[in-house]
C-alpha cells in the first residue's frame, strides 16, 4: 500500500516536532511515507463557516494532488483536524451528488484531475496502531520508558462525528467514547499508561485565540486532571491540542495556578525515545512546558 | 415593571416584599414563523437544522454546559425553529459563540443533525444581522484565516496571530512580555518560517476559491 | 356445520368474511349501515399512512373480493338480536327492515369496530361551539376528492382556506377525565398525515401540531415524522393543547411550550381535533347481545391476550380488529385474516 | 377510586429515596390523590393564571414531587409555591387527574410549620399585624403613597383626604370612620378574637412565620387582655352585687 502523507500547515510550523518524529517513528517500523508535499491548508474548523463548498473544495485538492500526482491509496495525516476535514470531505463527495459534482467541476475549472471521494484517509495514530501495532512496538523497543508515568490523550476530532469517521462501523477505527490505541502503544514502550477520565474531551483549542478564557479553562481542566491522577507526561495526537495545551500552558499556568503544569509530547516523540532516537532528533526540546526535565530525572534522556 | 426593593417601616412594621410590583405576561404570543429557520438552512452547515427532534442528547453530552451556563445547543435550534429571533437576541447571541467544535454533539445526534455546524450556522446568522454591533472575535479570526488560506495556500500561525490581534485592537497585549520570549523562542528553534511551500497552480485556485468565498 | 357469522362490514369483517368464503365455508356478513367499509367507508378516509396510498386501492378490492363471492351472504341494514344454543350450533336472529328471520351458524366472528371519540365531552377545545373546530375525521372527508368539499380543505365557517392550522393530539385518549386512559394509537400518524397532506396541497399554510409525545411505532411512522418536520416544515410543539378561545374573532389557543416552560397562546383560522377511538355503539351492543366480556373501557377482552388473542370469552365466538382495542386499517386487515384462520381452525 | 388503596408515586415515601421535606410533604393524605404520574403535556401551565405571570409551573410541581430532590422542594417552598392562587385550574384539566394546588396546598402548609415561608410572606407583615391587634385584614391607611410609590399624583391627592371620605361615605355607620382599619370593632370581640390567636396556638404559628412581628403585638396583647379581664372582673363583681 502506498501512503501519502498530509502534514497539514501545523506540522510545518510550530508543531515541527510532531511531523518529524511521525517521521523518524514510521521511518524506524518501515511504513513508507510520501509526502504530498503541494498540499495547501486543509481549511480547517474556519472554511466550513465560511462557505460550505469552499469547504471541500480546499480537502479534495490535497486528496487529489495525492492521488493524481502522487499515485497513493491512502492519505495519512497525524493532524485531527486535518483528518476530520477530509473526511468530512470525502463523507459529503459520497452522500452529498451536489457537493460532489461541485468538487470535481471545480477540479476541472483549476486544470487538476477528478477526484470523486474515494481515497481512504487515516490518522497516524490509527494507522499505526493496525499496520504496526503494539506488539511490534515492545519488541522494538531499546529503551524502555520505565517509571514514566503518562495520561494518553486524544482530542476532539480524533474519532468524532461519527457521522463522517464511520466509527463503530470500521473496525479499524478506535472506540469514540473511549479510545485506547494510544493507551496500547504507549504502554507497549514500557511507560506507565494512567487512568486518566479528560482523555477524549475538548481542550478548547479552537477558540484558543477567540476566546481565550474559555479555551484556557478547558486546557487546565485537562491538564489538571492529568497531573491529579498522577501523570508525569501528556501524550497527544494532535497539534492544534499541542498548541492548546503546551504553547498556551505558560498563560494557563498564571490563571488557574501549578496544578495545570505539565508536560506535553506528541506520542510520536514518546515511541520514538523507546526506540533509541535522540532527544534531539526528535525534537523534545521544542515543547514549551518542557519535557526535558522529567524525562532526564527519569534517566530517559 | 416597578420594582421596589428599599425596605421601610410603616406602623412600626418593616415593609419587605413584592406585592406592589406590576407584573408582566409571561405567555409568548407566538406567531410561530419559519423564516429564521429557512435563512439558517440557507448557511454552511445549516441544512440538517430540520431534522432535530429535541431529544436533547447534544445538550446532554456537551462540553460546555459545566463552564458556560445556560449553553444550549438543543435550544439555540428550538429557538430558531420557532422563529424567537427576540429569545435568541436578548438571551443567547453572546452564548452562540462559545461553541468549542467538539463535535460530540454531532456524533452522537440520533437524527444527523450535524449540530456543531447548525450552532455555527445560527452564530453565523446572528453576525449577518449584525446583532453584535461590533465585529466578534470568531468574525475576524475566520476573515483572517480565510483570508491567509486563499492567498498562501497554507496557514502560518504566527502571522495568523499577528493579524487577529492587530484586526481586534489587541496588538498591545501580543506585544508582552511572555508574547515576545514566545515568538522568540518559536523563532530560535526555527519553528517560524519566512516563507511557505510551494504549491502548483496555486493562483488559479485561489483565484477560483475567491470566486466561491465573494 | 360450515358456516360462520361476521359481525360487522368493515375492514376486519371484510378480509374475515372474503378469507372464510376462500376456504369454503358459507358466510353471512351482517352490517347494520347500507353501506360496506364500516368508518373507513363513513369518514370517507382518503390516504393511508405511512405510504399515502389512496383508500380506494385497499378499501376496493376488500369488498369487491367479498360481494362478488357467491359463498359470502351480505345482510345490510341488518342487526342481530339475540343468540341461543352453543358452539358449534348458535342460533342468531338477523333483524333488518323486513324483519326478523333466525339462522343457525358453526362459529361468530365480531368485528364491529370502533367510533370516533366524540370531542363534546372536552368543553375546553369548543368542539361544535366553534365551527371551524373540527376533528380529524371531518378533515378525512374534507380532503377527500369526493368528499363535500371536492377536496379542498375550506373553513365550515366561511367556506376560505385557512391560513394557520393547528392540530391537537390526544384528544379523548391519554385522559382519565374522560375514562380513556389508554393510547389511541393512530392520532399520532393521522395527524402527521394531514399535516403533509395540508402542506402539500397549501404549502403556504401552517400547520402546527400541539403534541406531547410522537408515538410513532408502526412500519414507517416514525420516518414521515421526520419527513414531516423536514421536508414540509410542519410545526412540532411539545405541550398538550389546553384550551380554545376566541379573541378578536380568531380562535385562540392555549398550550405549554414544555420545551421552553412557557405558556403560549397562538391565533390560529382552523384547529383539527385528534379524536382517539372508542368502543363503537356495535361493539357494545354485540357483547349484550352475545353475552361476551368487555374490558373496563368497553372493548371486547381477548380470552387470552398473549394466547387467544382472537377469541372472546365464550366458546365459538371470536373477536378481530379494532372492537378488541384501538387499531389502525393496516393492522385490522391483518385481524380479519388471522381470525379467519382461527375459525377455520376450530370448525375443523 | 381503586387507586386509593395503593398508589404507587406516594408509596415511594416508604423507600429511603428524598429528604426531610419530601417525606413530609409525602405524608399528607391529599398526596395520594393529587399525584398520580405526570405525562408533561403542559395542560396545566396553558391554564394557570400565576404561571402567566410567575416564573410558576405546576407542571414542575408534580415533576419535583416525582423527582423528589430536596434542594428543589426546599426552593419551590421558599419562593415559587406562593405564587400559586389556589385557583385549582390545573386540578380541572389534568388528564392525569394530578392536581398540583392540592400539592401546593399542602407544601404551604408544610414551609409554615417548618419555618420556610418567612421570606415569602415578608410582604403580607402589616396585614398580619392588622389582624392581630385590631380583627381587620385591610386599612385605607395600608393604600398609601409611600408604599405604593409607582401609584403616581392623583393618588397622593386621594390618600390625603382620606377620612373626610370616609366620614361622607359612611354616615351614619358607627365604627367606619376610621383609616387606621376597615372599622373599628368592639373592643371585647378583640379580645376574645386575641383568645382564640393564642389558646389555638395559631399566634405560636404566627410567630415562626412572623417572630418579630408577634413580640410587637405581644405587648398590645397583654395591655388588652389586663384591661379586659378587669372589666370583665368589675362587670361579674357588678352582676354579682345586683344578683344579691
Amino acid at each position: 500500500m502506498k501512503l501519502g502523507y498530509f502534514p497539514g500547515c501545523s506540522l510545518k510550523g510550530m508543531a515541527r516536532a510532531y511531523d518529524e518524529s511521525t517521521k523518524i517513528v514510521a521511518d524506524g517500523f518501515g511504513i513508507e511515507l510520501m509526502e504530498i508535499d503541494d498540499f495547501n491548508c486543509c481549511g480547517a474548523l474556519e472554511a466550513k463557516g465560511s462557505n460550505e463548498k469552499l469547504s471541500y473544495m480546499l480537502p479534495a485538492r490535497v486528496m487529489d494532488s495525492a492521488k493524481g500526482r502522487f499515485h497513493v491509496d491512502a492519505v495519512v495525516t497525524p493532524c485531527n483536524g486535518c483528518y476530520h476535514s477530509l473526511l468530512r470531505t470525502n463523507a459529503a463527495m459520497n452522500e452529498n451528488a451536489n457537493a460532489k459534482s461541485d468538487v470535481i467541476s471545480f477540479l476541472k475549472d483549476v486544470g487538476y484531475g477528478s477526484y470523486e471521494g474515494d481515497i481512504d484517509v487515516r490518522h497516524f495514530l490509527e494507522l499505526f496502531y493496525n499496520e504496526v501495532g503494539p506488539e511490534k512496538v515492545k519488541n522494538a523497543v531499546k529503551k524502555p520508558l520505565k517509571g514514566l508515568k503518562v495520561a494518553s490523550y486524544y482530542g476532539c476530532l480524533y474519532e468524532r462525528p461519527k457521522t463522517i469517521t464511520k466509527t463503530g462501523y470500521k473496525s479499524k477505527r478506535d472506540d469514540s467514547e473511549n479510545p485506547y490505541f494510544q493507551d496500547e502503544l504507549l504502554a507497549a514502550t514500557g511507560a506507565e499508561v494512567i487512568k486518566f477520565d479528560a482523555a477524549a474531551s475538548c481542550c478548547g483549542g479552537a477558540h484558543a485565540l477567540q476566546d481565550e478564557s474559555l479555551s484556557a479553562t478547558l486546557s487546565a481542566t485537562i491538564l489538571s486532571a492529568a497531573k491529579k491522577a498522577g501523570a508525569d507526561i501528556l501524550a497527544l495526537p494532535c497539534p492544534l491540542c499541542g498548541a492548546a495545551l503546551d504553547i498556551k500552558q505558560p498563560e494557563i499556568v498564571k490563571v488557574h495556578g501549578e496544578d495545570a503544569k505539565i508536560p506535553v509530547v506528541y506520542f510520536t516523540q514518546l515511541i520514538g525515545l523507546s526506540m533509541g532516537k535522540s532527544a534531539k532528533d526528535l525534537k523534545l526540546t521544542d515543547p514549551i512546558s518542557n519535557p526535558m526535565d522529567v524525562l532526564k530525572s527519569k534517566g530517559l534522556v | 415593571m416597578a420594582e421596589n426593593t428599599d425596605k421601610m417601616v410603616i406602623d412600626g412594621v418593616e415593609l419587605v416584599g413584592i406585592w406592589k410590583e406590576f407584573l408582566p405576561s409571561r405567555i409568548l404570543y407566538e406567531d410561530v414563523t419559519t423564516e429564521f429557520l429557512d435563512e439558517v438552512k440557507k448557511l454552511p452547515g445549516g441544512a440538517t437544522i430540520a431534522r432535530c427532534y429535541q431529544c436533547g442528547t447534544c445538550t446532554g453530552g456537551c462540553t460546555l454546559p459545566e463552564f458556560v451556563d445556560k449553553f444550549n445547543p438543543r435550544g439555540f435550534i428550538n429557538l430558531v425553529r420557532r422563529g424567537h429571533y427576540d429569545i435568541l437576541v436578548s438571551d443567547y447571541k453572546d452564548l452562540v459563540w462559545k461553541c468549542v467544535s467538539c463535535n460530540r454533539c454531532t456524533h452522537r445526534c440520533p437524527r444527523g443533525v450535524n449540530t456543531q455546524e447548525v450552532v455555527r450556522a445560527i452564530a453565523k446568522f446572528l453576525e449577518d444581522r449584525k446583532v453584535f454591533g461590533k465585529l466578534t472575535n470568531d468574525e475576524a479570526f475566520d476573515e483572517i484565516f480565510m483570508d491567509e488560506v486563499l492567498t498562501d495556500g497554507r496557514i502560518d500561525e504566527v502571522k495568523i496571530v499577528k493579524d487577529f490581534y492587530s484586526k481586534t485592537g489587541r496588538l498591545k497585549d501580543m506585544m508582552s512580555g511572555d508574547q515576545l520570549s514566545l515568538g522568540f523562542k518559536m523563532f530560535t528553534s526555527g519553528r517560524i518560517k519566512l516563507f511557505g511551500g510551494k504549491i502548483k497552480d496555486w493562483k488559479k485556485v485561489s483565484q477560483k476559491l475567491k470566486e466561491e468565498l465573494q | 356445520m360450515k358456516t360462520v357469522l361476521v359481525i360487522g362490514g368493515g375492514v376486519t369483517g371484510l378480509k374475515a368474511s372474503h378469507e372464510l368464503a376462500e376456504m369454503g365455508y358459507n358466510v353471512s356478513l351482517v352490517e347494520k349501515q347500507d353501506y360496506l367499509g364500516g368508518q373507513v367507508a363513513k369518514h370517507k378516509y382518503y390516504k393511508l399512512a405511512p405510504d399515502m396510498r389512496l383508500v380506494s386501492e385497499v378499501l376496493d378490492p376488500v369488498i369487491k373480493n367479498v360481494e362478488s363471492n357467491s359463498n359470502i351472504k351480505v345482510h345490510k341494514h341488518s342487526t342481530i338480536t339475540s343468540l341461543s344454543g352453543n358452539a358449534p350450533e348458535f342460533k342468531v336472529k338477523i333483524k333488518n327492515s323486513k324483519g326478523e328471520s333466525e339462522e343457525s351458524f358453526g362459529a361468530i366472528v365480531v368485528a364491529t369496530g370502533f367510533e370516533h371519540f366524540d370531542p363534546t365531552v372536552k368543553q375546553e377545545y369548543g368542539y361544535s361551539r366553534f365551527k371551524d373546530v373540527v376533528t380529524n375525521a371531518e378533515v378525512e372527508e374534507l380532503l377527500n376528492p369526493n368528499g363535500p368539499t371536492k377536496g379542498e380543505l375550506k373553513r365550515p365557517s366561511d367556506g376560505k382556506i385557512p391560513k394557520k392550522v393547528a392540530i391537537f393530539q390526544c384528544v379523548g385518549s391519554r385522559d382519565k377525565q374522560v375514562g380513556n386512559p389508554y393510547c389511541c394509537r393512530v392520532g399520532c400518524v393521522v395527524s402527521t398525515k394531514q399535516a403533509i397532506e395540508i402542506k402539500e396541497k397549501y404549502p403556504d399554510t401552517e400547520v402546527y401540531v400541539y403534541y406531547m409525545d410522537m408515538r410513532m411505532f408502526g412500519r414507517g411512522w416514525e420516518e414521515l415524522y421526520g419527513k414531516a418536520m423536514e421536508e414540509y416544515e410542519v410545526i412540532f410543539t411539545r405541550g398538550r393543547g389546553a384550551e380554545v378561545t376566541l379573541k378578536n374573532e380568531q380562535l385562540s389557543l392555549r398550550a405549554e411550550e414544555t420545551i421552553m416552560d412557557r405558556p403560549i397562546q397562538h391565533s390560529v383560522d382552523m384547529i383539527i381535533l385528534a379524536a382517539g377511538q372508542a368502543p363503537g355503539d356495535g361493539t357494545i351492543d354485540a357483547a349484550k347481545v352475545l353475552g361476551i366480556k368487555q374490558n373496563e373501557y368497553g372493548y371486547l377482552a381477548p380470552k387470552d391476550d398473549f394466547l387467544s388473542p382472537n377469541e372472546s370469552s365464550k366458546a365459538g365466538i371470536f373477536i378481530a380488529g379494532a372492537d378488541k382495542g384501538p387499531l389502525d386499517v393496516e393492522n385490522c386487515i391483518v385481524e380479519g385474516a388471522a381470525v379467519a384462520a382461527k375459525v377455520a381452525s376450530s370448525l375443523k | 377510586m381503586s387507586e386509593e388503596a395503593k398508589n404507587p408515586i406516594t408509596e415511594k415515601i416508604e423507600s429511603t429515596k428524598g429528604g426531610h421535606f419530601y417525606k413530609e410533604i409525602m405524608k399528607d393524605f391529599r398526596i395520594k390523590e393529587s399525584l398520580h404520574g405526570c405525562l408533561n403535556c403542559g395542560t396545566c401551565v396553558a391554564n394557570c393564571p400565576a404561571a402567566a405571570f410567575y416564573d410558576y409551573s405546576p407542571r414542575e410541581v408534580c415533576q419535583m414531587m416525582i423527582e423528589g430532590d430536596e434542594e428543589t422542594i426546599e426552593e419551590y417552598m421558599k419562593s415559587k409555591i406562593w405564587n400559586c392562587a389556589q385557583c385549582f385550574s390545573c386540578k380541572y384539566r389534568c388528564p392525569k387527574e394530578n392536581s398540583a394546588a392540592d400539592i401546593v396546598m399542602t407544601m404551604r402548609e408544610i414551609a409554615v410549620r417548618e419555618g420556610l415561608a418567612a421570606e415569602a410572606l415578608a410582604g403580607y407583615t402589616r396585614i398580619a399585624k392588622l389582624v392581630l391587634t385590631r380583627g381587620n385584614q385591610l386599612a385605607p391607611d395600608m393604600l398609601s403613597p409611600d408604599a405604593f410609590p409607582d401609584w403616581g399624583p392623583r393618588m397622593i391627592e386621594l390618600s390625603s383626604k382620606k377620612m373626610e371620605m370616609r366620614e361622607e361615605l359612611f354616615k351614619g355607620f358607627p365604627g367606619m370612620n376610621v383609616v387606621d382599619r376597615a372599622w373599628a370593632a368592639e373592643d371585647f370581640t378583640i379580645y376574645e378574637m386575641q383568645r382564640i390567636w393564642e389558646e389555638s396556638g395559631a399566634l405560636e404559628k404566627v410567630g415562626t412565620v412572623f417572630p418579630f412581628l408577634v413580640d410587637i403585638v405581644q405587648d398590645d396583647m397583654d395591655d388588652k387582655k389586663e384591661e379586659m379581664e378587669a372589666k370583665i372582673e368589675a362587670k361579674k363583681a357588678k352582676l354579682a352585687a345586683a344578683g344579691k
